[in-house]
């Protein structure tokens, strides 16, 4: 695997400075550990969120106006530590209390929770919501245990928005967790995508089979399948969601198609075109819609498609104002 | 003191413990393709990576040598794996060296009594932060079976190099039942049956951590180098 | 070559369409051909700009306020239709002239003139001004030659930027031309993109070898190397962007770090580090930074480093706002 | 009209012009492999693709086969090529018919001097539209000597068939010849001597419309079908 790389252990420094470089009149780091973010200048609740490197923009491209105030970032793949945790909470904080979001993946509740253990002790008050919009990740008996995927792009654009009002932490909270109850999203694998630091890639697929389900950290999937046209892939994928949440006539959704790293654009429009009419022929109206590489795995291939079925309230959050430098919305 | 081996008296000293967990930590670190390989299997490859980066982090600190007691030695390990690792092996391998010693009294030898309830504590810790029980392929099915062989190794007043080696055994064993087990917990939980076959990375490190361990009693006992009180 | 499509032969007409169910409410086609435009409801001097497909997001996807005003879109990797940059062309007028703005190739200044003549036909005045920054494509004497790659995103800013000033087409004419002669870029590439109808790729490189200069449509480059470090790479790029233009302490310049498609933002982010630094080193103040995939080669892995000098009037145009969803700058 | 071959007063009606377009455009399209990986070595690889599109749109109009000049006929196929190509050879090869015909007037049968006087039209918009000239690596190198040995053909007063041999080799060997040049115009302009070796992909798509032409009226004679004025 032929990667763009200095020393393989230290791409996730060198990535924050790279970033910083760019945009360090609005970002900061923390003195000690992988932290990014912006001035709580408002005073406004913070939001939290973080997870392994590898998956760029997110997290931090996420930290931004109306979007997250802060990023704890691990290693490749890997939870950020309490400390980093613990080092953005307390530089973001205004005694408003923070939120954290985050993918709901073992590695990343242990850490948030031991930090959140700490910033208590320190009289910061947190709360948590997990992202586990991953159909494949596990039943729908068991959604609890779902992972978090492309939907985090949904949740910490209403949790942003939510605190950016100005409303207090349980407000955001609620408001936040109603956008995760209301967010499902199904992927597909076609080509795996490799860690820097082993130079390996994480899984394994044969020259004509895509994967479905298959997690953005290469955790294997539900089903395997040969390759097939978009249109009938998009299909599969469609009917999962609706097995999953009732999506009907007159109900309101925001899409997001989302590259996994390597898969083009013009994929993810042909993907965007099928999801389109899918919705459009169930009565489904299209709030607004997203195609773009959000949650990646290093250059895998493949896409996701996450649905949010938006209420009002949803639709406010969703439709105020954001702006990141890899994420905007003119409100 | 005496230089008897196999005797229920024997103790490491704290340098010993120190060079001991050295040895661990080495040992581990070059067992970093192997535990790719399975975390790449089911999980998501860097559980290698984290434990060298826990362990390195852990070396720095190992090599300066000058602690006064057993405590500080487990909890430097803790803290570096905590402070440095991420992940979930992270705060759980943190946490058994953490909890392992935490409120304990100044602990200055090591003996088999002592080594049973630090690893009694890690267990709990461990289960208390991961919620994780054994059959749940996680390193607990390593860590249970090697705790309770230590357990009962002292009740049957063994020596250091035998416990060592039951704790080990036992360790290994819980990774080859985890081939058989579906996950419930980390990365590998969502893909139910077909983890089956597998084995899990954490237990594979618990395994290699009291194999280490055993390994570097042995040589001890080798050398004429283990002591008794 | 796995991908996500359809009819191997439809992949630009359902990619519009899947742009146009994301963005119709903005964005319109031509009827006929694969033009894509938004209104020009100010009246002012039109942009177009085009080429072939492929690129994405590159080059409807720089179609927004503040930017080009329309794109032609060709086949992948072929240039737009005489036809198509008539009809967008025709689309977009309002009387006060059509600013053609698209990469230095054969067949784009080939389709780009005929429309060009036929444009006059029917009385709408055009000017043209050709991207040609790929320093690697021809040597400095022949540097009118040279092709065009990711520096088309600061000409097309700056030509959107003075348009919507309200400018008459020779002044915005002007002062494109002034963001064209002072950009330059080079790239590099480490893996091959393909073509969809044909499902092949367009060169090949060894497994350990990266290749300089290589065109975004797989033209053969001019340096072949083992694989090397990103700092060692990013200062070989630099040099022969400094062997070509005297960029010295004071001079100010923008840059931008754009991946070919498959190359991680983490790399790219790390490239960037090691560009600031040198330019830093240098003493040269850098304007703005931007990091993305803008002019992309299918999954082509690789990137391009692009500088464009500012003086005052250039730094005027290039920070106006602008908003397409694929570029956005606040002003 | 009598049925003598290889006679300078060889003519196709419309109607088999119109057929010997189709027969060529399905070769041309057949030879898209071939096309692509010229392409693919020097260029962008789309060169196969796009005379596909042509020539397919083309066919479209050309099966309906109810033109009544020939003048019609060539202009179809330009229209088609470049309203649906795009690319370098979409405007060059549509202007290759377009410019063949253009300003004509009603031509209803083809005779040799027709032929060369067409094609002579051809290869100067050809020019006009994109500057190049013998030696550049382009088009050019195939089709001007196949004009110049139509027009010598017609100087020496041959028939179609051995006409269209003259030519079809003549483009044959402008081909072999664009292996040794360095490209001055197209996308493989900037590879300076790395693309000596290799055949320019316009070039041999020229060389093959001059092949299947030959082709396809040689079989005309075979069948007895080539008419005499
Ligand atoms: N809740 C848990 N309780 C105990 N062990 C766990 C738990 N979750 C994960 N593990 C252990 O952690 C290992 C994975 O560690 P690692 O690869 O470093 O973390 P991650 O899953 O975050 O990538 C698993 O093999 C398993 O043994
Ligand atoms: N200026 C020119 N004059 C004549 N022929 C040209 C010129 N530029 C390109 N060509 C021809 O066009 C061919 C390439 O066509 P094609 O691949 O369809 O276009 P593109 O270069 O736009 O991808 C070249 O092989 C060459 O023969
Ligand atoms: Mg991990
Ligand atoms: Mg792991
Ligand atoms: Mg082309
Ligand atoms: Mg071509």
């Amino acid at each position: 695997m032929k990667k763009v790389i200095n020393d393989p252990n230290k791409v996730v420094q060198e990535m924050l400075e790279g970033f910083l470089y760019a945009h360090g009149n609005v970002y900061k780091k923390t003195p000690n550990e992988n932290g990014i973010y912006i001035e709580n200048e408002k005073k406004q609740v913070a939001v939290i969120t973080g997870g392994g490197s590898g998956h760029e923009p997110l997290f931090f491209g996420f930290v931004g106006e109306g979007l997250a105030t802060g990023a704890a970032v691990g290693n490749v793949f890997a939870a950020p530590t309490p400390n980093t945790i613990m080092e953005v909470t307390k530089a973001v904080d205004a005694g408003k209390g923070v939120l954290y979001v985050y993918g709901n993946y073992s590695g990343d509740t242990l850490n948030f929770d031991m930090a959140s253990e700490l910033a208590e002790f320190e009289d910061i008050h947190t709360a948590t919501v997990l992202v586990n919009d991953d159909i494949a990740s596990a039943s729908k008996e068991e959604a609890h245990n779902r992972r978090g995927i492309a939907g985090d792009v949904f949740v910490i654009k209403v949790a942003g928005a939510a605190a950016a009002e100005g409303l207090p932490l349980e407000k955001v909270t609620e408001i936040t967790q109603k956008a995760a109850n209301s967010t499902r999203s199904i992927g597909v694998a076609l080509s795996p995508g490799s860690i820097p630091s082993t130079g390996r890639y994480t899984f394994e697929i044969a020259e004509d089979e895509i994967e479905f389900g298959l997690g953005i950290h290469g955790e294997a999937g539900i089903r395997t399948e040969k390759i097939m046209e978009a249109d009938k892939l998009t299909q599969i994928m469609m009917e999962y969601i609706f097995d999953d949440i009732e999506i009907t006539e007159g109900d309101e959704v925001c899409i997001l198609v989302n590259g996994l790293g390597s898969t083009t654009l013009m994929e993810l429009f042909i993907v965007n075109r099928k999801v389109t009419e899918i919705l459009l022929e169930k009565g489904v109206k299209i709030h607004h819609t997203d195609v773009n590489n959000y949650c990646t795995t290093q250059e895998m291939a493949g896409f996701s498609i996450t649905l949010m079925k938006v209420d009002e309230e949803l639709k406010t959050y969703y439709d105020k104002p954001a702006y990141s430098p890899y994420y905007f919305k003119r409100g | 003191m005496t230089n008897k081996t196999n005797s229920t008296s024997n103790i490491l000293t704290v340098e010993q413990v120190n060079n001991m967990f050295i040895y661990v930590g080495e040992k581990v670190i070059e067992s970093k393709p192997l535990l790719t390989d399975i975390d790449c299997a089911i999980g998501d490859g860097d559980h290698g990576i984290g434990m060298e980066v826990g362990f390195k982090n852990a070396l720095e600190k190992l090599e300066a040598n000058n602690y006064d007691k057993i405590n500080d030695i487990f909890a430097e390990i803790g803290k570096a794996m905590i402070g440095n690792m991420g992940g979930a092996s992270g705060v759980l391998f943190g946490t058994l060296f953490l909890s392992g010693v935490k409120g304990q009294e100044k602990i200055e030898q090591l003996d088999v009594a002592t080594l049973s309830a630090i690893f009694q504590n890690s267990l709990l810790g461990v289960q208390a932060r991961g919620k994780a029980e054994v059959g749940d392929k996680t390193m607990i099915d390593a860590l249970s079976p090697a705790v309770n062989a230590l357990r009962e190794a002292n009740e049957n007043k063994l020596g250091l190099v035998a416990s060592l080696r039951n704790a080990s055994e036992a360790a290994k064993r819980g990774v080859e039942d985890t081939k058989v087990l579906v996950a419930k917990f980390g990365r590998a939980k969502s893909l139910g049956e077909r983890v089956i076959g597998h084995q899990d990375a954490g237990a594979t490190t618990i395994s290699i951590i009291f194999e280490s361990m055993q390994n570097y009693v042995e040589e001890l006992e080798k050398k004429g180098e283990l002591l008794n009180v």
